[in-house]
């Protein structure tokens, strides 16, 4: 057991924290603001770095790969060294962060379950030209969480798929189709009346017609973040451009549905470290706020004599700590290959209400000025709540979870 | 003896108030978030039902009979609350100087100001209480006011000072020495700043501003009352209502949400997680209500219930929160969007924590 | 509105209050310790005070009928009086409270769905005589919550009705079987395949041959009071024993089982006063204890002021009085002839989780003294915990709440 | 570098530990718990597998390799409690005695006080930190050390203090106006004065007992080491770790009962309510385990830790009281009643936030 950061993950930390104080940090208010607008600038500074670093900003940057630079043990810290690195580009900004150009979860799903001469295609020259995004298009009007439910359709024709269908919740689809020479992964069915077996996903590249983004959401928080709805109308692509088998095993595969999900294992831990990052921030502000007024947090003292903000410091601090420490061992289990499933979800669960509460009641805590935008304790609370939403909510992780435990299937508990 | 039946004449006005959030402020609501105004036509509509007006005495050109009750004005409270609270805090700002006036004033003092406020249209309240640092709390305030002679000389900053730039008098609440003093500062007084509308977490549509006080001066007659702590417990009460109407519009709208969207072959509102969470919040709420009568009701009966006052205000400040937060998780992403009205109640409930002295009864 | 107790109130709740701290605490700690003895004393004591006023221990005591005493006006509260004395005898001890020679939850059955016959001989002349108890045996080995799954056989053989099965968790079983001339009003079905419809309650006098209290359980609290597993074979009662009718009528009707599943609706709230007198009593004491060190609980202080043990009595102080609101609305609607079923499961459900978080919260902030047998707080932290449990769990009670709000069947939400 | 996994020898520690706890300790502590004592075959077999021993380096006579690292000693708490919480501590009572000596003393006092503790069976320990008022805090102890001369003088009184009346020695911890001491005091020492045996919610089996230091004289030498508050922030590292253990053992058994419950058609772990209570369980009880660890390993790195340690020690006691109750809850009315064990775990598990000094790692 070991809690120390290799001078890998150090370096690592501080090359994104120097990202996040720069180059996030003094544009993040603008950009909450003036939702639906673009940071260039951001945007060709961070894909230049990405360059340089891609685990930086490669969400499940390599999971399971071994990274064999610095670090002198042999063994992987991968997906760890990508979740401490989103942390602190979410501590940056969280909405920025999810704008930044890159691979995403399409980028993800492709290096999961691609093939390598889809690799090649589509991931091998990614970071070449301009900025580009890569998104993932699941969720549609009608579903949320029950993605079996999907009714995109994917039809052959000679030797392209036809997709119809509409997308909704799309991050960064947007900027993928519409802002860049980038690609979504959409999912289909190939046949409603198969189920999961027939859902596919599909790698659809900015410029297909027949694309067309409807709508670009507005939201809460994260709002330097795009969230598309994309409308599919004879969307006409390549037939080799489908992800996995075009045949329909009716046993979930690696290959099909359960590969795509099996990504999920990667992402949600990843999520979860983002929304530390925005937890962390809060934290972070109301401390030094704090400490100004001279207030210092007295860990050891009794009930009788701490004050309730010091309580609530405490409480926060453990909770976010524990939202780490959680989220680390489900990519401590994925680097050393191992499944990690039930971590993952009780990570993502764990730090979803954590940050969620962490930030609500930052914004408590300092009073007027919380609740004032001139701070940006308001902002983050904003933001952090989508952690407890999105890539699956507290409810089906916890679902997840209860699953494992109990060593039931979906049928038996659902 | 224990009861919790409304009387006749607070179900009437329970249902006015109802139709009228739910006709007209609920439509308006999100446009109002994001335009940040208040719909004129609202404010005109508003006045016609008589809120205001039906607060004051028949004695002093009101129509109201007798002082009304904390009770009444909880439950005018949490309805229009209901509806949205930016545009409810706009609608009922008069009374912040109108209860004042009323329950502290002089006889000269009720006669002379409270005209003013029974005009023929609406015109705006404003009362002066939060100060802009964190560790602010109601009882600490360090904005004072010193007695010189005939005047007093009001020095500190305010900030969540609604309708500070568009009210003919603001209500700034001031240490004495003795206690906390309430002054009416006439709109242009000498040493009165008023500076940008604040920008704030929620309360989009409703204006507003941080104020200075420098050296202004006031005549004593300015001073409404002795210590003015009472108001402001007053004011939580209101504000309790508040939250109590806003955790009940997240609540029926999550329920009508989990009613109708499928998932896993049923609607989510037949998954055990997504029930309980919504009875948890029936029961929160419904708690809270309970709690914060209880509060008004002994207000009503002459004291000072700075304890009960407290205990529902802090239950209050909690439940909305947890509640509304709620509402959205029961959204999930679709509640994390602004087409549904849910995250807009996240964050105007974020702010009952921090509220003090915006609304009366 | 009305928040101010009637004259009538006030002297009920100061009688109780006379007997909690003269008769009940003095005892309290004794029949905790000495578990499956009886307080013989106490018992004749409350018989006789029970002869001067019925409804001070009578569960459910006339709910919903007019009292007719004391108080001008002429609306009844009798169920709000019944929870207001029963708040008190368990602020006094609820294991004692709950061992009154009474006719008990059996009673009220009889009560609620009885012939005028049946309520002659039952209860006419009930507190006639030594001490008597009657109790209500629902629960089985197999089934809690789900009571249409009773296994307990009624056969009808010429004018009687022959039972057999096992019953357990009835409590004051024991004593009404065993120690007094008393019954039991026991769930049986005349036939398992027509599910509710069939199920019946029967009158099972003491005395009754087959009829063996064949465990007497024990309990973490409430120890005083006899919990008890009671055998039926081939128990023989009068056919009149039934309550309602023998016919299995397909419709749940008043008179079956939707009949003694609406006593809940007094039940439940007379429960939630309970465990409310158990948590106050928990509340007060460590005021005292407080009080007693000089420390004054600054309610309108800040966070940043206010130390943790402040704003734990203030939360528990409004969790408290909350569960009390709660429980007194539900009795007012009783008191008014309306339906309360929803309102009653929301009295039970906030009360049965707020005193089992306030007595465990003052244990811990009694320190080491909380813990220890000396002070009555560990007992009263056990004490109330029952009251999340029985008369419905709490999570039976949100179910009910959940039903009621989203206007959904038992068939839509199970 | 980052990793969660055990090494090969505390893996097998924790096999060693599971192994026993699960044949031996759980079968005896419902009878333990109602008879209120240890059985002497688990003391002995305990002894036998060298829990104590293994805790002290070979040089000292133990068969450790070199100090014991905090965090295999929470493993080894945190598996022993899932057994029962009272027996661990019986159990792993020398080590009170034992790691102060180890950590504090001077090499004298290694040499002439552990070979006590390395006997053929086992000696228990005793330490007295709580104090018998409500707002007692390690920090803040009355009972106070006073040097004279070549001697200290204790003053005052201790509750909880486990195997009093049995240990050959009590580690007492005490103000020394520089902060806390520890002082080695024989049993019958002048002024040592053992009260009655303690009734407790919880720990029926344990012996704990008040105790009254009056004038009580020892020699300069029986002060083990300098500031003594090191050890009191170990043991709340091992009492954290025993409350996992304790939160484990309530999840593990509410797991299996729902499996096997009948209700409305399927079994109750089926209802959503009751599975997302489970995982919430887990994941409290797994969270709570990590921070706790920290908390360990960050003591082994040689820091003082008091603030990871406070928040481990925060978290766990009220993580444990949660899980617990919920656990007892899974089972409703099975859970009140003492043929299972749950309420056994609900009533150990409320002295978390109270317990101090009471084990170590």
């Amino acid at each position: 057991m070991d809690f120390s950061l290799s001078n890998n993950a150090q370096n690592r930390i501080a090359m994104a924290r120097m990202l996040a104080e720069n180059m996030m940090r003094p544009i993040a208010r603008q950009f909450d603001e003036e939702e639906h607008t673009d940071p260039w600038d951001f945007f060709n500074m961070m894909w230049d770095a990405s360059k340089l670093n891609r685990e930086a900003t490669t969400l499940g940057g390599g999971g399971g790969k071994s990274s064999g630079d610095g670090d002198k043990k042999k063994r992987s810290e991968n997906t760890l060294l990508a979740c401490m690195q989103i942390e602190e580009l979410a501590w940056g900004d969280a909405g920025l962060y999810l704008s930044v150009p890159n691979p995403g979860l399409g980028g993800a799903a492709v290096q999961a379950v691609g093939t390598p001469e889809q690799k090649q295609r589509f991931l091998a020259n990614f970071y070449e030209g301009k900025p580009k995004w890569a998104a993932m298009a699941i969720t549609e009007p009608h579903f949320g969480s029950d993605s079996k439910q999907v009714a995109t359709t994917a039809v052959r024709d000679g030797d392209m798929w036809v997709l119809n269908g509409t997308k909704i919740f799309c991050t960064a689809g947007h900027r993928a189709l519409d802002k860049s020479d980038g690609f979504v992964v959409v999912w289909a069915t190939l046949d409603k009346t198969k189920g999961r077996a027939a859902i596919k996903s599909f790698i659809v590249p900015a410029g297909t017609p027949g694309v067309t983004v409807t709508k670009v959401e507005d939201k809460m928080g994260i709002r330097a973040s795009d969230t598309a709805m994309i409308t599919l109308e004879d969307a006409r692509i390549p037939a080799d451009n489908i992800l996995g088998t075009p045949e329909i095993i009716e046993k979930d595969s690696r290959a099909g549905f359960g590969g795509v999900m099996a990504t999920f294992d990667s992402t949600r831990p990843i999520v979860a470290a983002s929304g530390i990052g925005v937890a962390r921030a809060a934290l972070d502000l109301l401390r030094e706020c704090l400490t100004e007024q001279g207030i210092k947090i007295r860990y050891e003292a009794s009930p009788y004599e701490q004050t309730v903000l010091e309580r609530e410091v405490m409480n926060m601090e453990a909770q976010l700590q524990a939202a780490r420490l959680l989220t680390w061992k489900a990519c401590n289990m994925m680097d050393r290959g191992q499944r990690n499933s039930k971590e993952a979800s009780m990570a993502k669960a764990n730090a979803g209400l954590s940050v969620t509460r962490i930030t609500q009641k930052c914004v408590e805590l300092a009073g007027p000025l919380g609740y004032s935008r001139k701070m940006m304790l308001e902002k983050w609370m904003r933001d952090a709540k989508i952690t407890d939403i999105y890539e699956g909510t507290q409810q089906i992780n916890q679902l997840i979870v209860a699953r494992s435990i109990l060593g039931y299937s979906s049928a038996e508990l659902n | 003896m224990i009861d919790f039946e409304l009387d006749e004449e607070q179900q009437l006005i329970v249902e006015t108030v109802n139709k009228f959030a739910a006709d007209q402020i609920r439509p308006a609501a999100r446009e109002a978030d994001e335009a940040a105004t208040v719909p004129q036509r609202l404010v005109d509509a508003a006045w016609e039902l008589g809120f205001i007006q039906g607060s004051i005495p028949e004695a002093y050109g009101g129509y109201g009979s007798g002082d009304p009750s904390a009770i009444t004005g909880a439950l005018v409270a949490e309805g229009l609350a209901e509806g949205d609270l930016a545009i409810a805090l706009h609608l009922l700002s008069p009374r912040l100087i109108v209860d004042a006036v009323l329950r502290m004033g002089s006889e000269e003092q009720k006669r002379q100001i409270l005209p003013a406020y029974l005009g023929d249209s609406f015109v705006p309240g404003s009362a002066a209480v939060v100060e802009p640092r964190m560790g602010f709390h109601f009882l600490s305030m360090k904005t004072t006011a010193r007695q010189e002679g005939s005047e007093y000389v009001l020095d500190g900053e305010k900030c969540m000072v609604l309708l500070a730039a568009e009210a003919p008098n603001i209500l700034v609440y001031a240490a004495t020495g003795d206690g906390i003093g309430a002054f009416l500062v006439p709109a242009g007084a000498a040493g009165l700043e008023i500076g940008e509308r604040e920008k704030s977490l929620g309360l989009h549509a409703l204006a507003t501003y941080g104020i200075k006080l420098s050296g202004c001066r006031v005549p004593a007659s300015a001073r409404i009352g002795g210590d003015a702590a009472v108001m402001l417990r007053r004011a939580r009460v209101a504000q309790s209502a508040m939250a109590v109407g806003v955790a009940k519009a997240s609540l029926d709208y999550a329920i009508v949400y989990a009613k109708d969207r499928d998932a896993f072959g049923v609607k989510i509102a037949q998954k055990q997680a997504i029930a309980f969470m919504l009875a948890d919040m029936a029961i929160e709420t419904e708690a809270a209500r309970l709690l914060n009568w209880e509060a008004a009701w002994s207000i009503d009966q002459g004291t000072e219930a700075s304890r009960e006052v407290a205990l529902a205000h802090r239950y209050c400040a909690d439940m909305v929160m947890k509640v509304t937060d709620n509402g959205l998780q029961v959204l999930g992403g679709h509640g994390f969007i602004r087409d549904h009205p849910v995250e807009q109640w996240v964050r105007n409930g974020r702010g009952f924590s921090v509220f003090e002295g915006m609304a009366s009864v």
